[in-house]
């Protein structure tokens, strides 16, 4: 018979998220699942009634896209009871790893480290202020793509982060935060920008224009997440490199579940998603014809 | 025209307490009133404090008037996303920005009068008439563009949210414009005291002739359109719709302003000059926070002080012991020394 | 005459020097006042004299800016009406004051519910709401929300209330604007058990017979001064008026001869709404005032409202002028020239916050559209005329209606109506809380709008009033109307049988 | 005998059963006992919390701060367990003095400072979910015996369902509230304070007492919201529970209660929540609504809701008010 899978989606607060979303629809109905969608309007709370409700009903799989960490042992506790295999996607949980059956994501902090990386390449030993666009604040994406870009640019003590304020994650708060940034800091003064993710680079793109300077020359930009609209920006010389986190985190978690449920073959517990860098170096215009229509 | 001696009078506090958050801004970056002429722009913190504050000072105009109503807009934060959204389409379609922009104008006008249809005709409660708008909304505009940030780049909509008019930013026109205009507008006509009759009292207001029900569906269709405006600006600025975050939460911002403006959510007699200010002064306080350098983790707890502060000076308990505030007080209490006797008064 | 106070007397209650300041206003001037155990007192002076304020002050309601308050020779400082409760001050205060979401006996016991391990004793509480009103002749359901009530069962539930506070003194403002006179009669019954058991009475009114009915002194304020106390058995009525006017006023109202009526305006044909008012019908002409007479309840006010198109009627029609008219809006009445000066005008009538200008002028400028604005200069003139014409005293124009005095409100909406100089002109109660000199102001303005040929519904509780200046007088009973008297035919006494007499319906 | 007054209550828990028939013809599953133990489970500390609103919107005014405070709370329990030997029960103690406090603080600002209930709770909001990004911008685990003890609280019904405790506490709340509310004098005054300030004022209702006393009894239950969703999660987490006041608000209003103060009941609130969480039940056993698909719904079905009232409190209440005056009618005449 067909297979029933619950997806527990945390909402659609970004593009990347919308596109998620339509990667998992489209990777299901491929595979002929029967996919119950749940948004969780970004809460946790909505997320456990509905994987409760999941269970209730009797699917077969569940897939849940954790918005935070914590809090999930009850819930999965009551998933295994229930003998309903669960499977992470995009962020893994502080749970007991016998509670799920495998978890598909990329490193976070691995993310921010190639951001920091790539910076530290480019500079060289040219000194360099970094001004910096944070995620929402509290978010575990925010904390661990700044752990990483820490750690990436750590022991280069000619570059130097000299402001970092949330920018939401969001294009407009972006450009409002980098406009504040250009004037405390002067913006001949300001060399690069790390973004937490493209939204806000985009913003912070306009802003910086708008100020008569030249994004991705006058103020190197680095983001995360490889939207369109980002290696857009990069084939236009406006923006110097993205980190790609991959919409497509239920290919892999689907093949593992149908490999499980057909015949019990225990995954790993960590799938890994690739963190690509892209810079101007790549095809920016062809990944973002290819991308464009992904839902992002 | 200048503004006549009562209205400075009654504006009186919030200028002050305007001037206060531009003195904390010095504070903390003494070159915040450094103003450059670059690319073809004025360029400086004061631009942006006007310039950002332009969507909460477009809304407060509509919820000032709500408000005056003994209502509140919940939804203005929603309509934005939607009217921005409809806008990006539109023009995304290969239209014109003039249509686009009346399409969303007509999207945000929808939403109003749908928000007073509840109120005015259903007569259900303002806060959950518009709290279905604002849960419902933002999944319309999301179904109008499809969950993802809709990009355009046609050069008249782009105007709207980035350009410049002789080197002003033009949301700044736009909210100082419209906002004049709706205030000179109501206290010209007879609407601003019928407003202000049914939110005291819509009983008797009904009694004596007022149709209530007609001028409310008006307010709340002008806030919708308000709130249009701002979403459209929004979406201009940064050159897509993001249906998700355009106007989050800012109706919260927009009461806020409307309330330092010195406004009663009870409904009642009402300053729109005196909300856009209020509106500027939520503007400042976030650019007391930007340009701080603190860590974002201390935003809130900053913001929620220094908002604390402005309400408790503006409490009409305290009012009573400033004079200067007293002066135009809500409500001051007695305590003055005795006038001459009552005849002379008469 | 300036203090009848002996002074082996102990007063209960006294208050020196009391003063109160309003910006514009001094509302109280170093005002003395002495209450004798067992005694009724009454209060009287003009609309706005202070004797609201008084008691407020008296009671914790305002602090005071000035004077002292001795309970049985001690000094008190009641900061809240709590207080004062704790003291044994029980007060009415004017305008019915309950809540009209809680129920007949929630409202009686508010803050001294009849408690049962801890928790509220709710069937006690209704039982004992029950014994309490049927003191009062009232058969009403305690369990039942209050404003399932009229108005003047609420007043009579409010004096109940006060009445059962109320260990030492008892303070009544204005209890009996709204109750007619059996109720009057059964509320004067319960003071003299009150007085009889030692306890101070204080009374405030603008009805002279009562208070020689049942006041032993009584106090006068005139423009927050105290002009005298007095004993009642030493003054007659025209004493007491000329200290609270300052002046003498002519001989108390007559009535006076009508001329032949206009032109039929409005005709009213088998008008009802079910369950409200059964059908009537009226012909009313120009320069006629037909007088709606009744008891309590009876339906004048449920009459008024659907005339006026407050209440929707369900049946019958209109007729102006001889056309059929549809009225299902005050704004379609308002637009025929119809007015309506409601009964219950903290409710129906002011709008608070608003100033008495706009107060004032709000019905006109609702006719004429909010487009065209009635230019400031001429809502001046406006106002200003009114508020000569009806001695509406008032610190300013521009203050919020809600601080002036009861009567003074009443006369602000007065002014409204007129300004909008209707053709047909209802007045639901006009004169509740109007003192005696605007008493006959009014009496007389009614007489002038009628000369002028308007045409006038009155509804109102009190005879002599209805004699004075009515053509014909339509007695309403049981929400029906029952007959209609013309001419000679128009005495208290005739109006009063044909409330009362059930055998005589027309 | 039932009063006119207990119809908005009645006509809400009409609404709830034809919901919930409604949703069980159309999936038989919700008829488990899975999803009604789910229903109080997940609904229990959104529950408890409105608890709280209801008082505050019962006097006329309104608390947006709960939300945030629920967080705090969490915050507050995770980072005071992990830093400290405290015990969780001290530590619940300690947390709800804070919070109850809180309450008062910001009642006690409404009231002698005259400012409007909507102002002040929304700087408490401010000022509370500051405090949580302080306190602890990254969730923080709650790892306690203690906490494994009252998590492994739970009955098992048949079928599947677990009962668990944090249902039992909002279940109790709501009793304890009801009788608060409508069997005590703190109750009697919140209710007259809702029915007009000026006139409870001159009756001698301790106007300041009783503010206080509401916006401390919200700002405690919203503690104790916090320490349930801290069972629920096991976690401390300074993003979560955002516009929870809003489904408070939400599903007081649904349960029948007048935000303009005075009417209404706090059992009602429970049905409140329990349609809310409905409709979130359906919505989720349905699972083919896209994200903005979600959000319509919900906008939709609150639209549903509050109009099916309306209609149902019309249709009813003519009824009423025409029985009601012929028996006013009657007393009124005199003996
Ligand atoms: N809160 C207030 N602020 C300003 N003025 C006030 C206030 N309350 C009362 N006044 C003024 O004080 C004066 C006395 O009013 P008060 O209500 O005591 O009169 P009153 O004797 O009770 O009259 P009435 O017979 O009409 O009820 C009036 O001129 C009134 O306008
Ligand atoms: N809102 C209401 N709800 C229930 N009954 C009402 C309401 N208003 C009026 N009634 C009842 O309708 C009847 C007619 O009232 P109405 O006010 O028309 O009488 P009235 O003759 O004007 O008396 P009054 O002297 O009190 O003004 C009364 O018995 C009253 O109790
Ligand atoms: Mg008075
Ligand atoms: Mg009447």
């Amino acid at each position: 018979a067909d297979l029933t899978i619950g997806f527990s989606q945390i909402g659609s607060e970004s593009g990347w998220r919308a596109a998620e979303t339509t990667v998992t629809k489209q990777e299901a109905e491929k595979r002929g699942i029967d996919l119950k969608f749940a948004d969780a309007q970004q809460k946790q709370e909505n997320q456990i009634k509905a994987i409760r409700s999941f269970i209730a009903q009797g699917v077969d799989a569940i897939l849940v896209a954790p918005v935070v960490a914590t809090g999930w042992d009850e819930v999965l506790e009551e998933a295994k009871d229930a003998d309903i295999p669960v499977v992470l996607l995009d962020r893994t949980v502080d749970a007991d790893k016998s509670l799920y059956l495998t978890a598909v994501t990329s490193d976070l902090v691995h993310e921010g480290r190639v951001a920091g990386e790539w910076l530290v390449s480019e500079m060289g030993d040219q000194d360099c202020r970094i001004v910096e666009l944070q995620g929402t604040t509290g978010s575990s994406p925010a904390i661990d793509r700044k752990k990483g870009f820490e750690e990436g640019i750590a022991g280069h003590d000619n570059l130097q982060i000299v402001r970092s304020q949330t920018g939401d994650f969001t294009r407009a708060q972006g450009k409002v935060v980098m406009e504040s940034f250009l004037k405390a800091e002067g913006g001949e003064n300001i060399c690069a920008l790390y973004a937490h993710n493209d939204d806000m680079a985009v913003g912070a793109i306009q802003a910086i224009k708008e100020a008569g300077l030249k994004p991705g020359e006058d103020i190197k930009i680095v983001a995360i997440d490889a939207v369109p609209d980002a290696h857009k920006a990069i084939a236009e010389g406006e923006m110097n490199a993205t980190i790609e986190l991959t919409p497509n985190m239920a290919g892999p978690a689907l093949d593992a579940l149908e490999a499980y449920l057909a015949s019990g073959t225990e995954p790993e517990k960590w799938i890994q998603t690739e963190s690509k860098l892209f810079t101007s170096e790549d095809d920016n215009q062809a990944i973002y014809d290819m991308k464009k229509d992904l839902g992002y | 025209m200048g503004p006549k001696p009562s209205t400075l009078k009654r504006v009186m506090p919030q200028l002050l307490i305007l001037a206060a958050a531009l003195a904390l801004n010095v504070l903390v970056f003494p070159e915040f009133f450094h103003i450059d002429f670059r690319n073809g722009r004025l360029f400086g913190n004061v631009v942006d404090v006007l310039n950002r504050g332009a969507p909460v000072a477009l809304l407060c105009i509509g919820m000032t008037l709500v408000i005056a109503t003994r209502g509140i807009d919940l939804s203005v934060g929603a309509v934005m996303a939607i009217a921005g959204a409809v806008a990006a389409s539109v023009v995304v379609d290969g239209h014109g920005w003039v249509t686009a922009l009346l399409a969303a104008l007509a999207a945000g006008g929808v939403c109003g009068l749908w928000n007073g249809f509840l109120v005015a005709v259903l007569r259900i409660q303002p806060i959950v008439a518009t709290l279905v708008l604002m849960v419902a909304g933002r999944g319309i505009a999301q179904l109008v563009t499809e969950g993802k940030i809709l990009t355009f780049s046609d050069p008249g909509l782009i105007h709207l949210g980035a350009g410049v008019v002789a080197g002003i930013p033009t949301p700044i026109l736009i909210w100082v414009t419209l906002g004049l205009l709706v205030a000179w507008a109501v206290r010209k006509t007879a609407l601003g005291m019928l407003i202000e009759a049914i939110g005291i009292n819509e009983r008797s207001s009904r009694l004596a002739g007022i149709n209530s029900r007609v001028l409310l569906i008006c307010v709340y269709t002008v806030s919708g359109l308000c709130a249009a405006l701002a979403g459209v600006i929004v979406a201009a600025d940064i050159k897509g719709a993001d249906a998700n975050n355009a106007g989050l939460w800012l109706e919260l911002d927009a009461i806020l302003a409307v309330v330092i403006g010195g406004n009663s959510l009870l409904g009642g007699r009402f300053s729109i000059l005196a909300s856009l200010i209020g509106a500027l002064i939520i503007q400042s306080v976030n650019s007391v926070i930007l340009l701080s350098g603190m860590p974002p983790e201390f935003n809130l707890v900053i913001k929620a002080v220094l908002i604390l502060c402005i309400l408790v000076i503006q409490s009409p308990r305290i009012g009573n012991l400033i004079y200067i505030l007293r002066a135009s007080g809500p409500q001051p209490q007695p305590d003055r020394p005795p006038l001459p006797k009552k005849e002379a008064a008469r | 005459m300036k203090d009848t106070l002996t002074p082996d007397d102990r007063p209960v209650l006294r208050a020196r020097g009391v003063s109160k300041f309003f910006p514009g206003t001094i509302a109280l001037d170093d005002v003395d006042l002495a209450l004798r155990p067992g005694e009724v007192h009454a209060l009287l002076g003009e609309n706005g004299a202070g004797k609201s304020t008084l008691i407020k002050c008296l009671t914790g309601a305002y602090r005071r800016d000035a004077g002292l308050i001795e309970l049985d020779g001690q000094e008190v400082e009641p900061q809240s009406t709590a207080d004062s409760q704790k003291l044994g001050i029980g007060t009415v205060y004017q305008e019915v004051n309950l809540l009209p979401n809680l129920t007949v006996a929630e409202n009686l016991f508010l803050g001294r519910q009849p408690m049962r391990a801890g928790f509220v004793a709710r069937r006690r509480m209704n039982r004992e709401a029950r014994d309490v009103l049927a003191g009062y002749g009232l058969d009403v359901d305690p369990g039942e929300p209050l404003t399932a009530y009229s108005v003047a069962i609420q007043q009579v539930i409010a004096i109940a209330r006060a009445v059962e506070m109320s260990g030492k003194v008892l303070i009544l403002d204005e209890p009996t604007a709204s109750l007619d006179r059996d109720e009057v009669q059964l509320l004067f019954g319960v003071i003299r058990q009150l007085t009889a058991r030692g306890l101070a009475v204080v009374f405030i009114t603008h009805f002279l017979d009562q208070v020689f009915d049942i006041s032993d002194r009584a106090t006068v304020l005139r423009n927050g001064r105290v002009v005298g106390t007095v004993n009642m058995s030493e003054v007659s009525q025209r004493d007491v008026i000329t200290m609270m006017l300052g002046r003498q006023l002519e001989a108390r109202v007559q009535r006076h001869e009508v001329g032949p009526a206009g032109k039929g305006l409005v005709a009213i044909e088998g008008l009802a709404k079910r369950g409200m008012i059964e059908p009537f019908s009226l012909n009313i002409r120009e320069g006629e005032v037909v007088g709606l007479a009744g008891l309590l309840g009876s339906g004048r006010t449920e009459t008024c409202n659907l005339i006026f198109g407050a209440v929707q009627a369900d049946q019958g029609r209109i007729l102006l002028r001889e056309k059929e008219i549809s009225v299902s809006r005050p704004r379609d009445a308002i637009a025929h020239r119809f007015a309506l000066c409601p009964e219950d005008r903290k409710v129906d009538g002011i709008v608070g916050d608003l100033s008495v200008r706009d107060n004032i002028i709000l019905a006109l400028q609702a006719r004429q559209g909010w487009m065209r604005p009635i230019p400031r200069a001429k809502v001046n003139e406006i106002a200003e005329s009114y508020v000569r014409a009806l001695d509406i005293r008032l610190a300013s124009l521009d203050m919020p209606i809600r601080l002036l005095s009861g009567g003074n409100q009443q006369k602000a909406l007065l002014a409204r109506w007129l300004a909008t100089n209707p053709d047909f002109l209802i007045l639901d109660e006009p004169t509740r809380g109007i003192d005696v000199g605007a008493h006959a102001e009014i009496i007389a303005l009614i007489e002038q709008l009628r000369a002028d040929g308007m045409a006038l519904l009155v509804a109102s509780s009190e005879m002599e009033e209805l004699v004075a200046y009515s053509t014909r007088v339509v007695v309403l009973r049981d929400r029906q109307q029952v007959s209609e008297l013309t001419g000679d035919a128009i005495t208290p006494e005739n109006i009063v049988r044909a409330i009362a007499d059930e055998g005589e319906a027309a | 005998m039932i009063r006119s007054t207990h119809l908005p209550l009645l006509v809400t828990l009409a609404t709830l059963v034809l919901a919930y028939a409604l949703c069980a013809a159309a999936y038989p599953a919700m008829l488990s006992t899975r999803v009604m133990s789910n229903l109080l489970t997940d609904n229990a500390f959104l529950g408890i919390a409105a608890v709280g609103m209801t008082f505050v919107i019962l006097s006329g005014g309104i608390d947006l701060s709960i939300g945030s405070v629920i967080a705090f709370t969490g915050v507050f329990l995770a980072v005071v367990l992990r830093e400290t030997s405290m015990h969780p029960l001290l530590a619940f103690v300690l947390v709800l003095c804070i919070t109850t406090g809180f309450g008062a603080a910001m009642g006690a600002t409404i009231h002698y400072l005259e400012m409007p209930p909507f102002i002040v709770t929304l700087a408490g909001m401010f000022l509370a979910r500051g405090a949580a990004y302080v306190l602890s911008t990254e969730s923080v685990p709650i790892t306690h015996e203690f906490y494994d003890t009252l998590q492994g609280l739970y009955w098992k019904a048949p079928g599947g369902g677990r009962f668990r405790l944090i249902g039992g506490i909002m279940v109790l709340t709501f009793i304890v509230g009801i009788v608060v509310a409508h069997r005590t004098r703190f109750g009697q005054n919140v209710y007259a304070l809702g029915g007009g300030e000026q006139a409870a004022r001159l009756m001698g209702v301790p106007q300041a007492m009783t503010t206080v006393g509401i916006y401390a009894t919200s700002g405690c239950l919203a503690g104790l919201s916090g320490i349930v969703f801290s069972l629920y999660t096991s976690a401390g987490y300074s993003l979560a529970t955002v516009g929870v006041e809003l489904d408070a608000i939400a599903a007081v209003v649904i349960g029948g209660t007048l935000l303009t103060g005075g009417y209404g009941f706090v059992g009602g609130t429970f049905f409140g929540i329990l349609i809310m969480g409905l409709i979130q039940t359906y919505i989720v056993f349905d699972g083919t609504l896209s994200s903005w698909w979600t959000k319509i719904v919900i906008g939709g079905l609150l639209f549903a809701f509050i109009l099916l009232q309306k209609g149902l409190t019309w249709a009813t209440q003519a009824k009423a008010t025409r029985a009601r005056r012929r028996t006013a009618t009657g007393s009124a005449a005199l003996s």
